[in-house]
């Protein structure tokens, strides 16, 4: 069974070697975020005047900020936030999607008419507004700017699955699950909703890199995740920009690590689209 | 055909006026009004100034009432007033107009320009070194943050030429092009790589259809196979794509109005969000809806025009 | 007679991450003008790879014609450079395909997809290559053609697009015409007048007809010469009536007596049209590391101890009529 | 080492000054174009207390008085006449009589009087109401009591109590005569004025654009045929456009000091000066909200701060320490350095404060096992969160785990006003480096901005014995005693008083800059462009 596992990951690997790289990037960013604590070597958030601006090397491996604060620390930290945000909104953005979705797909009628048109209006109002709109009225803090963000993801995935949805209520064995005398939620959920998982995994991976990218560009407007926390976009913007002639390492490392991040998670969700959703194989 | 259209229009009007009542409401959601910003911007607060410009301005009316002046309003064509520059909102809105759509319809032309054509390249030349430096270079398209990628730009061109390509209305000649052509770039870069994307998965799909091996059996070339029945219908995604993409590319239409000082909608809207001005809020929102729907529609259309499929109706 | 097209020792492989798939091996055989060759065996059997191997089409890479030579009228199609395949495709040997939806780009006219072909081969202007689109339709049998000439494929149904496709293929009159399942996908009573399409225009134009098929019932009413194929190889080739009156191969056999409307339709012996239908046993087997017998042997129902050792050779085992079997 | 960047850059400016004025070859014409941050809220300048509106517009207007243009300092000593060809005082220095200019016109063609100057000054004062959204300098005016006109040329100020600062308030750039004929929402879209240039254009977020005033009052000015301010809230770009020569001129005390050094590095023509732009960081402590009623929580959160850590790390050590008053040499009220060393808090050593910080929070129980949490409220705005993300760092040091409360601006000065915060980091500005207007205006019973609603009827006492005060050096005097004072209460600690930098090309010329506020000298009619 365990040789079989790995046979498996063997086979994957050949198949998908720019998969591969995507995973090992993400795995990085998770392990990175994960144990931030016992990685960083100093405390992200300790300001100190006679470091302020230093140089990458020695103590601070990729300088310091104005602040004095050890980039390379921030950065470790800051992973948690991204990916926080990243995974968060995608999660919520994609689960509510789908609910709505599945239940607009399944049930139909008027919901489902309301439902679409409700996808329509909002996808109609330009997504970054809406991000500003609602961190505006929530506050800037980590969970609003996942809301922020999470909220306009829901149309598209609602949509997807919804013609999923439509297309899976006509196959043969959803007739034939109706034909045993199921009850129309059980058949939702037991038939229908796992099939709608593929192309949901798929859609979730490709919007993860697009959300980092949203809250960097939250941050670059001044909105998003707020100070003192090490967001990637928050660290590369605002006062770290003005700085870049004398300490371009404030702009370079956040600046490569959200590229990077966003690159990975796209090689990885490629692979994935190609390996589930066979219909958009390459 | 006609039938379609018209009921197309009436969906468009459902949805303008739904976008009306979100924005209506969300806009009152957020909290603090102009007159909190204002008294912000002077750094004190006399609660009874404060009343008087919420009386002045009609903020302290029911909301119903306040949607229903601006509705009225705006089905007769005023727009009403800015709440901070004190002009009328048309005024404000329309020079800006020109200024995001020669940005926008550049950098939509430099994506399809860029996107179509290496997507092309890169499905032909499929597990090539081309294919895979290719789309390594969508995947960073897609990866790197816009406004990152216009600093860096704007740096390096003080770096090593000592310009920089900043709006400036009074520009001509060479440096107008220039002035248009960097920023559009620096917009289209994202859509340029998605479509790329899209244009090589697209045309992998249709370079397996049976027609394409039809068309090899009759003997037609290589190019001929490839531009003339593969890339016919592999654009047909890609049009749909950017339908979805006109409203994506606001966002990066905001960062880069910021980063190289357009004085377009884009930047203009957040502006007029920061100081709480609904009138300017409020219509423009509807403005750039309205302009993101026209464009679904005309998406719509001219996939109808290039696929007889659907002109014809199956 | 010389025969216009002559197959012999054709051996198409793929290359793929699981090994090297021998999709045909040293397959020969040769048509005259006019004579219709049936190619017959189940799906995966390497029929359609065969028939595509013949104009070059196989994608490459994956695959790859390793050896043999494909003559039309002497000329060795492969070892034409790509400009001259490219010439000799749709004017020299043609083809048509099995699904005629799919098999038509659906976003040009009917009437542009026959000109282009003419355009390209004959060098006919815009106008006399439209009108010679039209008078093919019309060929084919197709009512109002000039009007179905400015039509798209979804438009028509499917028995007129596999019309507009053959009037595609016969153009420019190729001599070989190789024709992959061109009636699987229609109703049986579209087949039949497809099929005597074929067999009219296959007189008129003294076209060579490479039938690829499945149907033994197809290939009774219309083929001249039968080639059956199993994992690749041919396995067994004669006249059509002796084939059928006297199937040497156990898979031939098979085949026969899963379809009783081939006994009973022709009245054939050999085959108990009463008998009951019985399908052969097991799949096709997959083409990568095949055993080194018999490929048949697995599923056949005579195997013996050297049919899963050794590989038989084809031999004469009646006068015209080839197969490979220890059995037999 | 700030002080030092100061000084050359002061040094630099004067040998500017002087060969400017040496050689008579001021040449006119020319469009002086300027960076400007963000969208002013209005053009009126009686309505904004932001430089965003001032620097822009102040060229517009004449005030009555102003400040002797080219002196190191805005000081009561050198004061010159504007509208006002010569002043008077009697009535025991309790009326204040002005001559006005003959022959002045708005830049609409109606003549200036002396009706404009009583209807200017009884709008601001509250008295008639000049339909103005907003009056923020209100306080300036607490003690005019009554203004008369004596004929189209005489303008008499009636005062409650001797005030000689009043001039110093009238001689400000926030302090223009506007017309009585134009109402105050053109004086917000498009101001009339009788200044040398008039105002052209105002596109919302684009840009602002005067044009030479032909007809001004002063012969053979302004050199210039124009200034063009061009809105770049990127304060980067900004930047990189005025070196790539886009720019003559950046707004005023916008540039960081280490982006000044920066910038002189890359480009060592361009002139700078870094100097205070008249904004203080205020640490504020609701003293309603326990535990911060307790005095001692209080005094430990005071002594835990670092001033010059703050300074060092905001500005590489530009930054001014002081009280409420801005420190010399810049300012004229702020402590001499041997007089601050003596005050708690200000100290060179720290760690003692800080030690004794700690004490005080252990015997009221906490300790580095038991933290005080805290919320510390401010402004979602870089300048404002970057000083709270330092103060919480030194809040740790003293048992205080402090946590960030980042606000949107709409929501922060309301959260203000209705108390509704334990701590929080101001960022506060003030007009004119008097001690009336800070005084008056922030640590007054009662007074809008007193956001900690500190009240001390004794000190209230000396606020208004030194207002009226004319010997400016014993006045001082008791400036420092209110500051100290204060500071000991722990009023409002201020934490550091800002600087910031302004740059333009050599060609800029007759650009004169006072060095105790940023507002009052952008009348421009002595500049002039060298191209």
């Amino acid at each position: 069974m365990k040789t079989g596992f790995w046979n498996d990951v063997a086979y994957l690997a050949r198949r998908y070697p720019l998969g591969v790289a995507g995973a090992i990037i993400m795995t990085v960013f998770v392990l990175a975020a994960i144990f931030a604590g016992t990685v960083a070597p100093l405390d992200p958030f300790t300001t100190n005047p006679k470091a302020s601006l230093a140089k990458p090397g020695g103590t601070y491996l990729m300088g310091a900020d104005m602040m004095g604060r050890d980039v390379f620390s921030r950065m470790i930290h800051g992973a948690r936030i991204s990916l926080a945000v990243s995974i968060g909104a995608t999660f919520l953005g994609s689960g509510l999607g789908a609910a709505l979705g599945l239940a607009s797909g399944y049930i139909g009628g008027m919901f489902d008419l309301l439902v679409q048109r409700v996808a329509e209006i909002m996808q109609s109002l330009p997504l970054l507004v809406m991000a500003l709109v609602i961190t505006a009225s929530l506050g800037p803090s980590l969970p609003n700017t996942i809301i922020a963000i999470a909220i306009p993801l829901i149309p598209n995935v609602a949509r997807v699955i919804r013609s999923n949805v439509l297309s899976l209520r006509e196959m043969p064995f959803v007739e034939a699950a109706k034909a045993t005398g199921m009850s129309e939620f059980r058949i939702a959920v037991v038939h229908v909703l796992p099939n709608t998982l593929a192309p949901l995994i798929v859609l979730a991976t490709a919007q993860l890199g697009s959300t980092i990218l949203t809250e960097a560009s939250l941050s670059f407007l001044g909105l998003g995740v707020p100070e003192p926390w090490p967001s990637w976009g928050r660290m590369l913007s605002e006062s770290a920009a003005e700085y870049v002639r004398t300490a371009p390492w404030l702009v370079i490392f956040p600046g490569l690590a959200i590229s990077l991040i966003v690159f990975g998670t796209n090689l990885l969700g490629d692979a994935l689209r190609d390996a589930l959703d066979p219909r958009q194989r390459d | 055909m006609l039938s379609y259209i018209i009921r197309r229009l009436l969906l468009m009007v459902v949805t303008l006026f739904g976008v009306s009542i979100a924005i209506f409401l969300l806009l009152r959601i957020v909290p603090g009004n102009i007159a909190d910003i204002l008294f912000d911007s002077a750094g004190l607060i006399d609660p009874a100034e404060k009343k008087k410009i919420v009386a002045d301005l009609g903020l302290d009316l029911p909301l119903p009432m306040q949607y229903a002046q601006w509705i009225g309003g705006l089905l007769r064509g005023d727009l009403g007033f800015s709440y901070v520059s004190e002009k009328p909102v048309i005024d404000e809105i329309l020079p800006r107009i020109p200024i995001t759509a020669r940005l926008a319809g550049f950098a939509m032309l430099f994506s399809i320009t860029m996107g179509v054509p290496l997507g092309v390249i890169s499905a032909v030349r499929q597990n090539s070194g081309t294919d895979y430096g290719l789309r390594i270079l969508s995947l960073s398209g897609l990866s790197l943050p816009s406004f990152w990628l216009g600093l860096l730009i704007l740096m390096a061109f003080v770096h090593y030429s000592g310009t920089i390509p900043i709006y400036d209305r009074n520009a001509s000649g060479w440096n107008w092009w220039m002035l248009q052509l960097i920023p559009a770039a620096a917009v289209g870069f994202r859509s340029a790589a998605l479509i790329m994307r899209l244009t090589r998965s697209s045309m992998l799909e249709v370079l397996r259809q049976d027609y394409v091996r039809t068309a090899r059996s009759k003997g037609l070339s290589d190019g001929a196979v490839t531009y003339d029945h593969a890339l016919r219908n592999a654009v047909l995604p890609v049009i749909t794509v950017i339908g979805v993409e006109a409203a994506f590319l606001m966002g990066g239409l905001i960062v880069t109005e910021t980063v190289f000082n357009i004085p377009g909608v884009a930047r203009f809207l957040v502006e007029a969000i920061r100081w709480r001005d609904y009138p300017m809020v409020q219509n423009l929102v509807m403005f750039i809806a309205f302009v993101v729907v026209t464009v679904n529609l005309l998406v719509d259309l001219a996939y109808m025009l290039v696929d007889p499929r659907i002109r014809y109706g199956s | 007679m010389a025969p216009v097209l002559e197959v012999s020792n054709l051996s198409t492989v793929f290359h793929t991450r699981r090994g090297l798939v021998r999709a045909v091996q040293n397959v020969s055989f040769s048509v005259n003008a006019g004579e219709t060759l049936a190619i017959v065996g189940e799906s995966g059997c390497g029929k359609t790879i065969t028939a595509l191997s013949l104009l070059r089409l196989i994608p490459m890479p994956p695959g790859e014609i390793v050896s043999g030579s494909v003559k039309v009228d002497g000329t060795d199609l492969l070892k034409l450079s790509d400009a001259e395949m490219r010439r000799a495709r749709g004017k020299q040997i043609a083809m048509i395909f099995q699904e005629p939806m799919t098999a038509l780009n659906p976003l040009l006219t009917i009437g542009r997809q026959i000109a282009e072909m003419v355009t390209l081969h004959d060098g006919l202007g815009r106008k006399a290559a439209r009108d010679r689109a039209v008078e093919m339709l019309n060929h084919v049998k197709i009512p109002e053609p000039e009007r179905r000439a400015r039509e798209y494929p979804h438009q028509m149904s499917g028995g007129m697009r596999q019309r507009a496709m053959i009037a595609m293929a016969l153009a420019c009159k190729p001599k070989v015409l190789v024709a992959d399942e061109p009636t699987t996908a229609l109703d049986v009573t579209i087949q039949a007048q497809i099929l005597d399409l074929i067999g009219d225009l296959r007189r008129e134009f003294g076209t060579a007809v490479v039938l690829i098929t499945h149907d033994l019932g197809v290939v009774a009413e219309t083929a001249n010469r039968v080639v059956v194929m199993y994992a690749g190889r041919k396995v067994e080739e004669a006249p059509v009536g002796e084939v059928f009156a006297n199937p040497k191969h156990p898979y031939m056999t098979g085949l026969m007596s899963s379809i009783p409307r081939v006994a009973s339709a022709r009245g054939l012996t050999g085959v108990d049209a009463t008998a009951r239908l019985t399908e052969i046993p097991g799949i096709v087997p997959p083409l990568i590391n095949l055993p080194p017998g018999c490929a048949f042997s697995p599923r056949c129902t005579r195997s013996e101890a050297q049919c899963t050792t050794t590989l038989p050779e084809l031999e004469l085992k009646a006068p015209d009529h080839l197969a490979a079997c220890w059995r037999a | 080492m700030g002080r030092r960047a100061t000084s050359i850059a002061i040094a630099c400016l004067l040998a500017i000054s002087t060969a400017a004025t040496g050689a008579f070859a001021q040449k006119s014409g020319g469009l002086l174009r300027v960076t400007h941050r963000d969208n002013p809220p209005s053009a009126s300048i009686h309505e904004e207390a932001t430089i965003s509106t001032d620097m822009p517009f102040m060229a517009v207007f004449n005030n009555l008085v102003v400040f002797e243009y080219g002196a190191r300092q805005n000081r009561l000593e050198q004061i010159a006449p504007d509208l006002a060809t010569s002043w008077a005082l009697s009535n025991e220095d309790r009326t204040l009589t002005f001559q006005l200019r003959d022959g002045v016109k708005w830049h609409d063609g109606k003549p200036f009087t002396s009706a404009d100057v009583k209807c200017t000054w009884d709008t601001v004062t509250g008295k008639v109401d000049g339909k103005m959204r907003k009056n923020p300098h209100k306080t300036w005016w607490f003690n005019i009591k009554e203004i008369t006109v004596n004929g189209p040329r005489e303008v008499v100020f009636h005062l409650k109590e001797p005030q000689p600062s009043l001039l110093v308030m009238l001689a400000g750039g926030f302090s223009p005569v506007y017309p009585c004929h134009v109402t105050a929402a053109q004086m917000r879209t498009a101001p009339i004025g009788t200044g040398p240039f008039k105002f052209a254009e105002f596109k919302q977020n684009e840009s602002i654009k005067l044009v030479r005033n032909p007809d001004y009052w002063k012969p053979g000015r302004p050199y210039l045929d124009g200034i063009e301010y061009t809105i770049i809230p990127n304060r980067s770009t900004a930047i990189l456009a005025q070196q790539a020569g886009k720019f003559d001129l950046s707004l005023t005390g916008e540039i960081p000091p280490e982006l000044v050094k920066e910038i002189q590095a890359a480009v060592p023509e361009m002139q700078c000066l870094v100097q205070p732009s008249n904004t203080q960081g205020n640490l504020l402590v609701n003293r309603e909200r326990p535990p911060f009623d307790d005095a001692r929580v209080r005094r430990a959160m005071a002594l835990a701060i670092d001033r010059k850590a703050f300074s060092d790390i905001l500005s590489r050590g530009v930054y001014n320490i002081g009280g409420a008053m801005l420190a010399p040499p810049e300012g004229l009220w702020g402590w001499s350095p041997e007089y601050m060393a003596a005050i708690p808090g200000y100290g060179a050593d720290v760690e003692k404060s800080r030690e004794e910080g700690r004490k005080i929070m252990r015997e009221l129980g906490y300790g580095p096992d038991k933290m005080m949490p805290l919320k510390v409220s401010t402004r979602n705005v870089a300048s404002y969160r970057d000083a709270s993300v330092i103060l919480i760092d030194h809040l740790k040091t003293v048992f205080i785990q402090a946590e960030l409360e980042p606000l949107d601006s709409s929501v922060w000065y309301a959260r203000l006003l209705k108390k509704d915060y334990s701590v929080g980091m101001n960022v506060q500005g003030t007009g004119i480096d008097d001690p009336d207007v800070m005084f008056f205006e922030n640590y007054l019973c009662g007074s809008e901005r007193n956001y900690t609603s500190y009240c001390n009827p004794e000190l209230e006492k000396l606020f208004h014995q030194q207002s009226q005060m004319k010997d400016q050096d014993a006045r001082r005097k008791i400036v420092w005693e209110i500051d100290r004072r204060l500071q000991e209460d722990g009023a409002r600690p201020v934490v550091f008083q800002s600087q910031g930098g302004t740059c333009w090309w050599p060609q800029v010329k007759g650009l004169k800059l006072a060095v105790n506020s940023i507002y009052n000298h952008w009348r421009f009619e002595d500049v002039w462009l060298d191209r």
